[in-house]
């Protein structure tokens, strides 16, 4: 398709969708109610929306749709880090109910008994995952359980009389950047730690920063590298010995399902991306759902509000006197939570440990597989196994051929590949992330590596082909240099029509 | 049962593939990949978790089983709004967002998923033009957030840190905003007159330490602010910025904040094309004008249209990667994240669909059943409206008057199958109509409450001095 | 109201847009066009319709008013079938055949259409696998026109005029037969002897005259035929042919009747992949042996696979086009036209998913929930099976010896939430099972009609001599 | 995409979903149910279906899917004769409940009210629109409606002792093939007219062929050509004359909803494609729906069971003794009943003329675009305005290029376009029948009718791109004649295996 931006597509006067009437009775009550406005307040010229059939709509968005590779479409290995697995379609379905969609949050608790007994349910399951003891689905994504957890560390430090004085949170460069990005958000100075020379996490680096000004340490394992630091629990033991708490980053958590445990290695609070790793769509990029696991000397700070079971009824508590209250609306991303809840429900504790275990399989097997590419390595922990995704480099092609690693991922979306670029900040060159998950057979991940060797023999043997990708999308080498440019930058079809009135007039 | 666990989630639990794979990698089995992690940490034993239900039949008997004990508002007469609200949303909108292509990508890059680029872009230029603003993010979580935030780049803009409050804000949402922004900032409440800004009080309080006044309209009960235009030009005379926290749904009728002086506008969509998922699907916006000093501060993703190396074709990429955690780590603006990008598409189609004439034909919807709600609540005797501004959708009703409680109502009406609204205090009560909700519901409703009101005056009466008061001494 | 009507769904509706398209082509209004149309002919006068819902909103809420009023069989137990059966549709069949791309499309041409060729052209090879016979047409109407046309082609094949009906058949299943074929055909009743064909009785009257045998398994209550290689061998001697109907939903673990000798070999797909949609969801398909003879016969299309231009490369077509009546017209094999297309991709999508382990374990399930039905209903004092041999999904009861009729049992179990069966005459009553009904189901099913033998007892007693007939003389 | 055969992808062991377990308690009570089936009744060898996880089972034909053009994909006013027109979303979701989905068929009918008012008060709509008495809803396709149209008019006669006289049907050859072979089907002898030089049915050749020996007419009106009868009365008069029938088909009613209707011009029966003219979505070629209208003299030929309102309530009856008896299974196809209620309903009477009048507009918009494509050209009634649709030729640009309608419906859908080139019999010189219905704007049949001008270009001055398209298709041109061929064609993957070995082999 060559589908036009859709303000292209409108024709005076079509309509959409139609509204429904003003009934006379109301009318003839209230009368012009938009002549009565106060001064000022009546919108003089129309937003300038497109005007079109709904049939024209739909057919815009479904073509859309289809220059658009949805992880169903492809093998989704390439989205390192994002854990892209199957996301059921029965889940889909099961939550295509009125008696989900069309419940307000309000409603009396006894017309919600089904939603709120799956997210307690949900939430029960998710603590004995983790260990921990509490456990909320309030948040509305990762990066939001992130800042859930920064935001009960502070509170609970201050509730402790030490908030004026923990004024630092360490993480390690290769945890989420959220990490910092919220602890920085929260006030906390960020200390970052970089790995060994084999890639672990460095210990004695973590003890020389650990201080009495240290709130907590805010790290993911295995991190993004894939390796699993074997001394996590010496991590956390010393942040406790500063008075600090210990903050885990679990969206990596696929590969330990049912393994280990977050309060096993004696962490505080942890939080998992449950959108990634218990199976529900991703959204085109959300909406998503956290959830916050707490030992119990932080549940007081978890936000609210909770779902409480009483005897055999599920009811509503508001957030307590500690808790950081409301972090969003409400009880979170409720059908998330439902499809969360139907995947743990259809896999169980050993489904959940065939996922890990068969992630971790197919980690190391494309491992083996991308290693006997040339020019592609995985650099640290050399010879060892990773847990569930390997942070790659392709230094030596760059070195040998000049082609880079977003050259190679543009190349390999002309074989109808994802393949995700951004690894900032660049610790490893040239890098690219591949996360197998579960959910591709081995027939799926050697044909993702013989795409991968075919770019890279193309990358010594036909550079130019690589360099000009893509060649077979809907859409062209496109000039990104325009959208850092103040001038240049056109983040709305309003702001388009200003800056370049003479395309828009052609 | 000792067969091999095979399932259909997990392709290579079929156990020959299993086998030629770990043979492949020179693994013994699985344990071999586990080496890094203590034996110490390792569970040893099964999570205790329910017992499957592996066969998806099972699941969905369960699932469904489960949901049936919901009661959804398809099924009660439902007032209830305060931060989700029930609106129509067109069949297409649900069509497109269940796409697999939009519903199950994530990240991919401009190229393979240009779909979803545009149809983001798009979303961002259809609210710019509901909003008559230059620059929208891709949504962040939600209004909470959204507002936030905006509050936080005033003062990271100004450099500021105090924050006059001008509106009623929605409790759940204060409390968010509240905490996210303490380190940063200092909020201070100007309490509204007759439901919207005590302008004059507020300028009374400007200065040059204030980075922002903010603004909620519709306010938490539903009043529409009709001073904006005072408001920001006292804060921009004292180099403040004005955030306004707002509910798009009425900008096909209403004028947009940014055509009377806003500069942070920000909100939910959920109005804008979702369900009400008990509560569970809402989005941010933020918007601001094309003054880099704003974009910069922004911590959303933001995508832009760019030229191609074909001419007259047009692409999409991120614009200032550079301000986000994405690239920078603590260094960037705030964070970003898995936010709320379907519900943005959705928005998008939905807002496609309605066109001017269908903004404009809701605005004027929402505003007269509103306007006929408050006339058919307040002229019961004893309940009286808590103010004389425009409402959109929500408005508070005081029923001490009747010798009411606002959760007594509540818990009488839900027995004859009504939600009547959110009490507030004692005697507030908030009742949300919406597009949805017909002339005959709100008779309905004020039937209803109407019968209270007379059962509590029958009972009042009973148990008064048989000489009873006059009822004009009541009302 | 006075101003146009525009209407989504009919965007030329615009009023800009119709003045400019009449003034395009020249005419004054759309009444030029209608110039052949005689005016006495003209009805002058709108539709005499009920008031339209144009706006979405309404119309979502009347016909979900009204679809609210039924009651379905996930809130009944329903032991319902003779001829729609409930079977689990997995969640990925509905995905597929709810796609755009396959709901919308219609007649395309195999260049454009490839998916859709595809798809239905490994439907027929999965149906293929299943019965073991080589070629299956994209799906007719349903399994009532399958088998009139099965019995239709037999009929040309062999020139002959009569057919030897062998099993129990669906009454409006025998009501469509009759009347296709009854120009053609001659239908001769050899009454079943224990639920399955009376093989000797049938070969007494086969002669040179017999186009075919018509077996029906599972028959209308749900006998398997055991016997059908003798009936193959006898019809073969006399040139004629057996055509059998069938559910196909048993041969993951039932022998395919081409194994055993038939040559046509026609049911219903809705067992595979469908939902009940309230006896509206049915697809016929027809198999035979890659025979010219027999295929030549066929009025459907049949998609065949074939090679392109670029070597290794697969395309798709019609096979043997000519004779349909889409390419001669009443000189084509019946007919053909808009039939069942969708859900032969639902049942491909459906077989796909099952793979032959899932086929295999469904066939036990229903063979084994059918077996364990049997025993507890039979186990009832006063109630007996009709029949000794295999049944699967469905079995008759007799319960003339509980004192109670069919209907009886019927009406008194709807009042408990139960719909116990089909009333096929007075006393028998047609139970059905499938793998969505559990074995506490079948329990509950159970002690309701052991309760109402009871009372029946109870009340047959009292009406009775005082002194009571001794229980066994009863049974 | 190029997605392979699905049994190419196969990996043994693999599950797609899983079967509910056999109960301990119903395996304890049966034993092993199969081993206990008769002699030879239990399955020996496995059915070779593939074995495949379910996200590949969903991707391969998610796949697949984006291979299909479906008709809210395209402008696809190519497919004359089929009425493609928007079936609005709406009426997927509203028919998406179990409240219809999980319906059995032979539920207490006090359990079914919702499913019966709606048959009911479609087949009176149905009444209203047709001018006749009776409708029934039970045939599961225009086709199915034919075949009861055929089998009504012999019971009828039947019933009144001419069944052995009357004999033959009388048709045109413009009206749909399934009217002669429907008859055929019947027993009938079949007479086909052709229509005079103008391409208007011919009148005087009725009257010729009608005899006592008729049992009835059966035309199409508008014909395929787009051309109304304007002496359709003195057709169903002069049948009637002779003591015949007169079916009307109603395939093309799309232009004359609301403008006149089939009882008004004295018709026994006729019937609507309902999937067509009432917006149903066309499911790749079904399931349709058939409506049967008959006057109150054929009522009681009807197929049954019917649908009756008895008070406010609605029962329903079986088939009386005149019936023709079941088409098909129960009430017909009635999800596709819901949608066509729920369009009706969207419209109304202003709205069902809105359509009519607007799909006339379109197509006479279009014609006026077509006929100035050089080369393209409207045989019959020249000069005339048509009605929904128009059977056009190539004839003049086939004598001067050698190009032939199909290849230019081949090249058509290289520019994403749908073109039917199926017009047996080909009476009409390298025919094209474009239908553009009331869905499409003014800029759709623009862009429609700039391809075909673009083609036509294209044959005069590049033929050879035309001959050896398709170029942008996932498939290239296909050796469609092995098809014929008995030897060769290929119905089913096992046929394919035995007749190719090499291939699969492969």
């Amino acid at each position: 398709w060559d589908e036009p931006v859709i303000f292209e597509l409108s024709t005076p006067g079509e309509r959409g969708v139609l509204v429904t009437s003003i009934e006379p009775g109301v009318r003839d009550a209230v009368g012009d109610v938009v002549a009565a406005l106060p001064d000022g307040l009546a919108r003089q010229a129309a937003p300038a929306l497109p005007e079109m059939g709904q049939m024209r709509v739909l057919k815009h968005y479904l073509r859309l749709s289809q220059e658009n590779l949805g992880a169903d479409f492809n093998v989704d290995v390439g989205q390192g880090t994002c854990t892209m697995k199957y996301a059921p379609k029965v889940n889909e379905r099961l939550i295509a109910t009125p008696k989900l969609s069309a419940m307000h949050p309000l409603q009396d608790p006894a017309d919600a008994q089904g939603a709120l007994e799956i997210i307690w349910r949900t939430e029960r399951m998710l603590a004995e995952i983790s260990g921990m003891d509490e456990v909320s689905l309030h948040t509305q994504g990762g990066s939001a359980a992130i800042w859930a957890n920064i935001a009960m560390i502070r509170a609970y430090h201050e509730a402790n009389g030490d908030g004026e004085q923990r004024r630092e949170v360490i993480t390690t460069i290769f945890s989420h950047p959220s990490n910092a990005a919220a602890a920085k958000a929260a006030g906390y100075d960020v200390i970052t730690l970089h790995p060994d020379a084999d890639g672990y996490p460095d210990l004695a680096a973590l003890k020389r920063a650990l201080s009495p000004r240290t709130a907590a340490i805010m790290v993911t394992n295995p991190e993004d590298t894939g390796i699993y630091n074997p001394a996590i629990r010496e991590w956390v033991d010393a942040a406790h010995a500063v008075g600090a708490l210990a903050s885990y980053d679990q969206a990596n958590a696929n590969g330990i399902l049912g393994i280990t445990r977050a309060r096993d290695a004696g962490f505080d609070v942890c939080h998992f991306n449950v959108h990634k790793t218990f199976g529900t769509p991703h959204g085109s990029g959300g909406p998503g759902t956290g959830a916050n696991a707490v030992s119990a000397a932080l549940a007081p700070f978890l936000p609210g509000p909770r779902v409480v079971r009483e005897g055999d009824r599920y009811e509503v508590r508001e957030a307590g006197p500690q808790s950081i209250g409301a972090i969003g609306p409400f009880h979170g991303v409720v059908p998330n939570i439902v499809r969360a809840y139907a995947w743990m429900m259809a896999l169980g504790a050993e489904g959940l440990r065939a996922v890990a275990e068969t992630a971790v399989l197919n980690n190391n097997y494309l491992m083996k597989r991308i290693l006997e590419i040339p020019g592609a390595s995985a650099p640290y922990a050399t010879g060892r196994r990773r847990i569930e995704q390997v942070r790659y480099s392709w230094q030596e092609l760059f070195e040998e051929t000049g082609i880079t690693s977003e050259e190679i991922g543009i190349r390999a979306s002309d074989f109808g590949m994802h393949y995700w670029t951004s690894h900032h900040p660049y610790v490893v060159p040239q890098p690219f992330t591949l996360e197998p998950t579960e959910s591709y057979s081995k027939a799926e991940l050697d044909e993702y590596a013989d795409v991968l060797a075919e770019i890279a023999r193309e990358a010594r043997e036909t550079p130019e082909v690589v360099r000009t990708a893509p060649h077979h999308q809907t859409v062209h080498h496109t000039h990104h240099d325009d959208l850092d440019d103040p001038e240049r930058w056109a983040v709305t079809w309003r702001a388009y029509r200003r800056k370049y009135p003479q395309a828009v007039g052609a | 049962m000792n067969r091999p666990f095979v399932h259909p989630y997990i392709p290579n639990t079929a156990p020959d593939v299993r086998a030629e794979m770990l043979d492949t990698v020179g693994a013994a089995s699985v344990e071999d990949f586990y080496a890094d992690v203590p034996a110490d940490l390792r569970l040893g034993r099964d999570l205790d978790l329910p017992e499957p239900l592996v066969a998806e039949q099972d699941l969905a008997r369960h699932v469904s089983g489960l949901l049936a004990r919901n009661v959804p508002t398809t099924e009660r007469l439902s007032f209830l709004g305060q931060g989700t609200y029930h609106h129509h949303v067109p069949a297409v909108v649900d069509e497109v967002i269940g796409r697999s292509e939009f519903l199950t990508a994530y990240a991919g890059e401009p190229y393979e998923d240009h779909g979803r680029f545009q149809a983001l872009w798009q979303y961002q230029s259809l609210m710019g033009e509901l909003l008559s603003m230059d620059v929208v993010n891709v949504p962040t979580y939600d209004g909470f957030q959204a507002t936030a935030t905006g509050l936080a780049m005033a003062g990271r803009i100004t450099g500021r840190r105090r924050v006059l409050v001008a509106s009623d804000v929605l409790p759940a949402k204060l409390s968010k905003v509240r905490d996210y922004v303490r380190v940063h900032l200092d909020l201070e409440f100007v309490d509204p007159v007759e439901g919207t800004a005590d302008v004059a009080a507020i300028v009374a309080r400007l200065g040059d330490d204030v980075a922002a006044i903010w603004v909620e309209t519709p306010s938490r009960t539903g009043a529409v602010e009709h001073r904006l235009q005072a408001l920001a030009d006292a804060a921009h005379a004292v180099g403040a910025i004005l955030v306004v926290g707002t509910d798009p749904v009425g900008y096909g009728v209403l004028t947009p904040p940014a055509e009377q002086g806003a500069d942070i506008v920000c909100g939910d969509i959920q109005s804008l094309g979702l369900h009400q998922w008990y509560g569970g699907a809402h989005g941010g916006f933020i918007a601001v004008h094309d003054d880099p000093r704003f974009v910069m501060e922004m911590p959303s993703r933001l995508f832009g249209l760019a030229t191609t190396d074909v001419p007259g074709e047009v692409g999409f990429g991120d614009v200032a990667y550079d301000r986000t955690s994405f690239a920078h780590r603590e260094e960037g603006k705030e964070w970003v994240g898995t936010a709320a990008a379907l519900w943005g598409i959705a928005a998008g189609v939905h807002l496609a669909l309605m066109g001017p004439q269908g903004m404009r034909e809701l605005g004027e919807v929402l505003l007269a059943r509103t306007a006929y709600a408050q006339r058919a609540l307040g002229a019961i005797p004893g309940i009286r409206l808590t103010d004389r501004a425009v409402h959109l959708r929500e408005f508070a009703i005081d029923v001490a008057g009747a010798g009411l409680t606002a959760s007594g109502i509540v818990t009488a009406l839900r027995a004859e199958g009504i939600e009547p609204g959110v009490p507030a205090g004692e005697h507030e009560l908030v009742v949300c109509v919406t597009e949805t909700t017909s002339q005959a519901d709100i008779d309905r409703l004020a039937a209803a409450v109407t019968g209270l009101v007379a059962a509590s005056a029958a009972e009042a009466a009973s148990t008064l001095d048989p000489i009873a008061e006059p009822e004009e001494h009541r009302a």
